[in-house]
């Protein structure tokens, strides 16, 4: 070959003193501050799997989400009432301070059908296996998003998720820089105040919330209530005190010390202190129930480019319940007595996301879990009180294992297939599948076919509680140590469902529609006239949901939901006419509206509407009996600069403005208007 | 695994030696620092990055081709030398218009483009106003006064964009940042369009972007180039490009994304290269 | 997995889709039988592949887009239409200009190519050695008379050539054949320059080709155009496509190969494209 | 939105009935033969990992490849004589028909120290772990190509390595298709003929080849050799009688049903009649030495894409032999004794490579063998005759695992790092690693610099044979039953070297240059005086060797190697002067050139040279003194066209032009000139 070209030698260099260190090592490259850096700078995976939320018309239930906007725009001061955005959702309370929160109605007021999880921590805890709403160590305003699955999801988020799942994710531990402070006054007294700072740093970044709610609950009655007569609700209607007042404190922190690792910490505390007991009982009369809650948890993830995420995550959680009250020896003078209720949870969970290919993500992992439960009852002598306590503390191990995958067949089809597998604390062996298959037959089109299973261990309240006490939560559980409820099983759910997904971008509109059917087999229910609960009730549910956004120009936005359900059941046959029925327990239509409007100067304006026909608590007798109630909010906030560049904001909230004096899961919690206004400010 | 950890400097050299003929002989000093003009017997000095074109070319009368430096620093580069020599560039920025045309090609919905810039941006707000006016677009430029107001200043462009265009400003797409960045626009569901696969990679929507392999190809091409004529090219933009789509992104906006081929043909046609 | 075994009719089908706007209702007929000119309510057909377009061209008035199918049959298409209407393609082959850039610019030291063909190969000799000429090369074209001289008429392109260069031959290059025709081109020390990602994969050296992908680009756009101007434009060539480079081969055969980058860019530059 | 565009609709259609069927299953499509599959069609990996062979640049050792061009132009019939073209090789015999092929000079007439293999079979084979060079089943024509390994590959290439590897690969299954016939006839009894054949179908490939072979070996000396009077030659240089004749069949098919599998059989089969005895002697009277070898192999592989090659290999392999032959017992006459040795090789290996990125290829595996031996002596009465044969059969098992890792760190930096873990026949468990580091400082200048270990496992003979018998295999081994060398632990080298390799291509020249320093240790060596076998002798082998390419034009080229080595030891003070020493047993410097020309009307030619300094073999007297020897070879061949469209080629070759006659590894082989013409025929 000639050599044509004239060039002898040519040098060739690389920018100073970079090629030589790195070849071996893996080297950032911000340390250069060399222009060119702005370009070739590498950053770490922000939006991994485990962030990015999955759009609902790729998901594998049907599944609501309520974003911050939503919930400002709600005007609500507890979490619990949130889920009066869901489609289906039944939102109650027992008292003040006891929310019921459950899907397809009642089962009983501890609605035990739902897993509830705060970061992929699950707050549903022994002994009862309910969820203590009040004693959760955060604010609704540490939540940023919160996603519920309507349907069973063992296989995404392990056990007890028979009717659905709430997944609270609060606000990132560097979503904050700055701080702000917050105070609420209104009637029926509601005071709220509340501290939050964080900070972002290179390789921290932390949060923390210092808040005190209170309020004096719900108002008591004054009439008697549906079809009884002054005498008669004298005599059986209580009224109760449930006042609530809390104290908590949370911090996040999460340490990325790399572009692969992140380490978070979250620490909880609350302090609440319950109103319990009656005002018109001789024996239990009101008085406060203090409570500490305190948990810590540990989560590391590495996020290996963007094909794999693996989580490592630790919890703990620990309550104290202390309650003094009075008791009455039969035929004997009451005495005090004091009761103690001490649980403990300690849950390690592996978890991996790996991409295998573009098309096909695979999710499995392993988890293993302790409870710790421990009651006694003392009198005033300090001496052990049998019949009213369990004989020993109960310590429950289970661990499961779980695996999705989420298949891209073609761009238009996934399907996904998972399953768990679940050994839980009474040792039984279950298997919960689930498969689902979503078709979006245009981009903006969507059916979704699922069908999945579920099952719910019984509680520790269940297998070695006497049911008469059990449901008398209006002072503390009271388990009997001597009855045990033989061979329970877990029950079990099968759901089916159709949903459609649409966009209709020309209308801004977007309609979510779902037909399911969920089939309850093997449910737990008090044996008639024993002290004992057995397995055998079976539920047929099936029901329209439909949920509805739509936006008005840029400035207004309008969600509408609603549910029609039925329910078939062999319970009435069962029970014996001891409780009401599924069917009662079931409202029949849900309705929710919430409208928000952005109003010139920043000013904005949302209006809720809440309706729901009449039912009746399925372990409540007649004088519960709820009857169709309708309820509006509305919330005006305006927004303004404070001294020394703070933002400020002020903002009122009318809650049932019609004055609708309605009931809820008791007749003597009764909700009529309540207003409150906040004002708030935020620096950074 | 390696090709992760391999920096773009070596990628680019890599390529480059392998594009060159076996008849062009090519020597690499990975350390500007040990080069002093007198002991290079070279023709032609091919410098990679702005720190060592920078040294460069204050230390020889040899022809410089820098390669990768942003063509905002080619003229303060021109004014650095002492004795006149043929230099010449290849820029690692992308033509503004191209970076339009490719905001206009994948979010053809969007109308309010979002930045956030510093003192330090290489961004001329003007030229990107004109650029966005062939789509009639508006800009909503934000001036980041300092670190500490970045969430605020953020907060607020991303109140009135649609979509976030990232500036190559280390100050404040820094990899510290870019959590807090990412995680706020995501928040509000506004996409942002990145600057390189890294930040696709980490949850922007989209970038344009040259790879070091690309640059590779045209530095060769201008070498080979002036070894056949002794003369330079005027300074050039990337010729290749390369654009890279996040689709779980994409996905879980909810936004209907084309292929990067529409994309690049979309781009390619709209011609804002210059 | 699938990816591999998705077929790139449904590759085409899943990007065209995900490019075209909201506002065109598409419609997909998955069996060309299906199709009858009556009950379609259509303002364009696009068809994929030879055999689909020439079902519809006889039985519709509609217009229609072929896409993929090769550039010698597009006459034969149209000699089939019993009544005018629009008709315009997106061949399936790349311009003979651009695969003898890419010979070129991938083995510039060769000097003879070698082309085995046969009575069904769709190749205009004469067309080609013009386009070898514009380098030098000479071109070594062995007509292949039966499949049973497979071997020998083989041996003889490559005992003359430095490289063998594939045609779109099915009849040659089978699924059966590429194993003897790879394994002697190797034993001879020749490499193949083939047709596509299969090729390459398989052991040719290098190939340049368009994926579904970048057909389905070039599709939208074709259809987007026609949706706004209801005008076809002509028949084209791939606008973008692919370079693909088996390095382990070129490793054995101790071949020196540019980046795709360079290559691209070389091709690009060449402009071998009409 | 506004609607802009004015199409309301568009269809879309795909190629006939393609789309609906493969939506989830495979499918080809070479079933449709629209003419877009010319550019559509899926295709095999043909040219997959084991199949491209390495470039010399990048593999991990020195290593030299001979194919079908050298092969041919060198002129040589027989197998053995090729690795005179591999730097630093010895080639000699012992007899016509028994080859020496070693590399660091000799150890032994048995050359144990090469690891041989066809195909990846291993045919280095017990009792005496030596490798039959005329019993292989295969034609000079039936290679594709030899790699020989310079140094040791365990690593890559198993057990026994130790020196080097010889890796002969034959002609594929598909790279015939049609038939030839050949006859070569010369003097000193040459009269070669073979046939084969072949055929390519769409998923059968077979080829065959029947073959004969004779000639009447080496020339007898009439001349006393170095130093000895012609009484002294009278009474101790026997003559020997070395004819071979040898009838060989081998078949190779592969049968690939699918893009990714792939079954090869190889069958081969070789009935050889050695001719063994001196005609001086009257007891070990010339005679035939019938030999029969049978081998099977079955191999699968798996390539799945560019990433992964999965290979699993079985073979078989059976040597019979049988002699019968005059033996004296002390004081007495003489009876006639029938001796059998039956050996049996049955192994199984199982290789996977994996490219794990692109930058990054792992290959690994594992392998068991099995070795049966049999050696038996019976009188003329078959009564067995002990004190001559092994007390019984022996039954050997061996196992290996062995990985190799080749990491590209960047494109000029090749790293390969490996080893293999053997536990052999003995039950000694060794581990031979290897590292090496390939530096392309450009694409045409490399420098290597690598380091390995291998280990030889002492040979059946070695541990069971008494040493005085065997080293006489000039007639049958006789390994005494009755001596055992207890305690016989592996030979053990450790290798190093730096490489260098450039292509000039202004020059048209490549250049191999190699610096080595192998270490042996452990050597095993015959106890002076005694029976028996010992370990203990250490060697320092010390060397350069350089091999240069360079071609004339289009039409011509040369192949030019030379070596130089050194090797220190303590043999000499170990052997007691009862042999030679590893010193004098290595010729200095080896020097060979192989010159090819194309001349018009395709005639070609060729020339050869082949030097060699003095030696002494380590076993041999100094009756056996090799002096440095030259030897030039020269072929001519011409093509024309046969009747019929066959294709012809005649050739002549001339041997040793300048009539050199010299004496190979014993005195009483004496390689005088001889010449050969060869008429082939090939049709399709």
């Amino acid at each position: 070959m000639k050599k044509i070209f004239g060039l002898s030698h040519l040098l060739f260099m690389a920018v100073c003193g970079l090629i030589a260190q790195c070849v071996f090592t893996q080297c950032t490259w911000a340390a250069d501050n060399s222009s060119e850096q702005d370009y070739l700078q590498e950053f770490p995976v922000v939006l991994s799997a485990s962030r990015l939320s999955q759009p609902l018309s790729e998901a594998p239930n049907a599944m609501t989400v309520i974003d911050r906007k939503m919930i400002e725009a709600s005007g609500f001061r507890s979490i619990p009432d949130l889920f009066k955005l869901v489609p289906g959702m039944y939102v109650s309370y027992y008292s003040g301070n006891q929310a019921v929160v459950s899907y397809h109605g009642t089962l009983s007021q501890a609605a035990p059908g739902m897993q509830v999880l705060i970061d992929g921590r699950s707050v549903y805890l022994p002994p009862f296996n309910i969820v203590n709403w009040p004693l959760l160590p955060i604010t609704i305003d540490d939540i940023e998003r919160i996603e519920v699955i309507r349907g069973p999801a063992a296989a995404s988020y392990g056990e007890n998720s028979v009717h659905g799942v709430i997944n609270i994710i609060t606000r990132d531990a560097g979503a904050i820089n700055g701080g702000g402070i917050s105070n609420t006054r209104g009637n029926k007294g509601i005071n709220d105040a509340s501290v939050h700072f964080g900070k972002h740093g290179e390789a921290l970044d932390y949060r923390m919330t210092l808040a005190y709610t209170t309020d004096n609950g719900y108002d008591n009655l004054s009439t008697p209530p549906n079809g009884m007569t002054l005498s008669q609700a004298a005599s059986d209607i209580n009224n109760s005190y449930d006042n609530n007042q809390s104290r908590l404190m949370n911090f996040r922190a999460s340490w990325h010390p790399n572009a692969m690792d992140d380490f978070n910490v979250q620490l909880g505390f609350n302090h609440d202190v319950m109103g319990v007991g009656f005002r018109d009982s001789s024996l239990d009369k009101p008085h406060d129930m203090p409570v500490y809650e305190n948990t810590q948890q540990f989560e590391w993830v590495r996020r290996a480019d963007n094909t794999s995420e693996l989580s490592l995550r630790y919890y703990h959680i620990q309550h104290d319940t202390n309650e003094n009250y009075q008791v009455t020896a039969t035929g004997a003078s009451s005495y005090p007595v004091s009761d103690t209720i001490k649980s403990e949870r300690n849950e390690i969970e592996l978890q991996h996301i790996l991409r295998t290919s573009e098309l096909n993500r695979l999710v499995y992992g392993a988890g293993y879990r302790q409870d710790w439960v421990g009651v006694s009852s003392f009198d005033a002598n300090k001496n052990n009180l049998p019949p009213y306590s369990y004989a020993s503390s109960f310590n429950f191990t289970e661990y499961r294992v779980f695996a999705n995958d989420e298949w891209r067949v073609i761009p238009k089809l996934i399907i996904n297939a998972g399953g768990m597998l679940e050994n839980d604390v009474m040792d039984n062996k279950t298997f919960s599948p689930r498969a689902s298959l979503n078709y979006h037959f245009t981009p903006q089109q969507t059916i979704r076919i699922d069908t999945s299973v579920a099952h719910r261990t019984p509680s520790l309240g269940e297998q070695n509680a006497n049911q008469a006490d059990l449901y008398q939560i209006g002072y503390l559980y009271q388990p009997g140590s001597n009855t045990t409820s033989a061979g329970l099983t877990p029950e079990k759910i099968v759901s089916r469902e159709i949903g459609y997904l649409g966009e209709f971008k020309e209308w801004n509109t977007s309609l979510d529609l779902r037909i399911f059917n969920d089939q309850m087999s093997n449910v737990i229910y008090p044996t008639p006239n024993s002290a004992l609960f057995q397995n055998g009730i079976t539920a047929d549910y099936k029901g329209i949901e439909a949920s509805i956004k739509h936006l008005f120009g840029n400035f207004s936005d309008l969600i509408f939901n609603c549910t029609e359900e039925w329910v078939k059941s062999n319970d009435v046959s069962l029970n014996s006419g001891q409780f009401s029925s599924l069917e009662n327990g079931l409202p029949k239509y849900i309705v929710n509206l919430l409208y928000s409007q952005r109003l010139p100067n920043d000013l904005s304006f949302s209006a809720a509407y809440y309706f729901q026909t009449s039912m009746l608590g399925v372990d409540r007798g007649p004088e519960d009996y709820q009857p169709t109630h309708r309820r509006v909010d509305l919330r005006l906030a305006q927004p303004f600069n404070g001294p020394n560049g703070l933002k400020g904001e002020i903002s009122g909230v009318v809650q049932n403005l019609f004055q609708t004096d309605y009931t809820e899961y008791v007749s003597t919690a009764l909700f009529n208007r309540r207003a409150f206004v906040t004002l708030s400010f935020r620096w950074q | 695994m390696l090709s992760d950890s391999n920096t773009p400097y070596q990628t680019f050299t890599n390529a480059f030696r392998q594009n060159l003929p076996e008849n062009i002989q090519a020597s690499v000093l990975e350390r500007a620092e040990n080069f002093s003009g007198n002991n290079q017997q070279a023709d032609l000095i091919v410098t990679l990055g702005f720190k060592a074109a920078d040294w460069v070319i204050e230390r020889t009368v040899t022809p410089v081709l820098a390669v990768m430096i942003p063509s905002t620093k080619y003229v303060e580069l021109l004014g650095k030398q002492t004795r006149t020599r043929q230099v010449s560039a290849i820029y690692i920025d992308q033509p503004l218009a191209r970076q339009v045309d490719l905001l206009h090609a994948a979010l053809p919905e969007s109308r309010s483009i979002g930045m956030l810039y510093s003192s330090e941006s290489p961004v001329n707000l003007k030229k990107l106003q004109n650029e966005l006016a062939r789509y009639s677009l508006n800009l909503v430029a934000k001036h980041m006064q300092n670190e500490e107001s970045l969430s605020s200043d953020l907060e607020d462009v991303l109140a009135r964009s649609d979509v976030l265009l990232a500036v190559p400003d280390s100050k404040i797409y820094s990899s510290n940042n870019i959590r807090n960045i990412l995680m706020s626009s995501y928040r509000q569901r506004i996409p942002l369009v990145g600057l390189s696969q890294a930040y696709v990679n980490a949850g922007a929507l989209c970038a344009i972007f040259s790879t070091p392999e690309q640059f590779a190809a045209q530095a060769s091409v201008m070498t080979i180039l002036f070894a056949q004529t002794l003369h330079l090219p005027d300074p050039q933009s990337p010729k290749l490009y390369t654009i890279a789509v996040n689709q779980d992104v994409a996905r879980s906006l909810s936004i209907t994304i084309k292929s990067t081929e529409l994309l690049h043909l979309q781009v390619e046609k709209a011609g804002g290269a210059p």
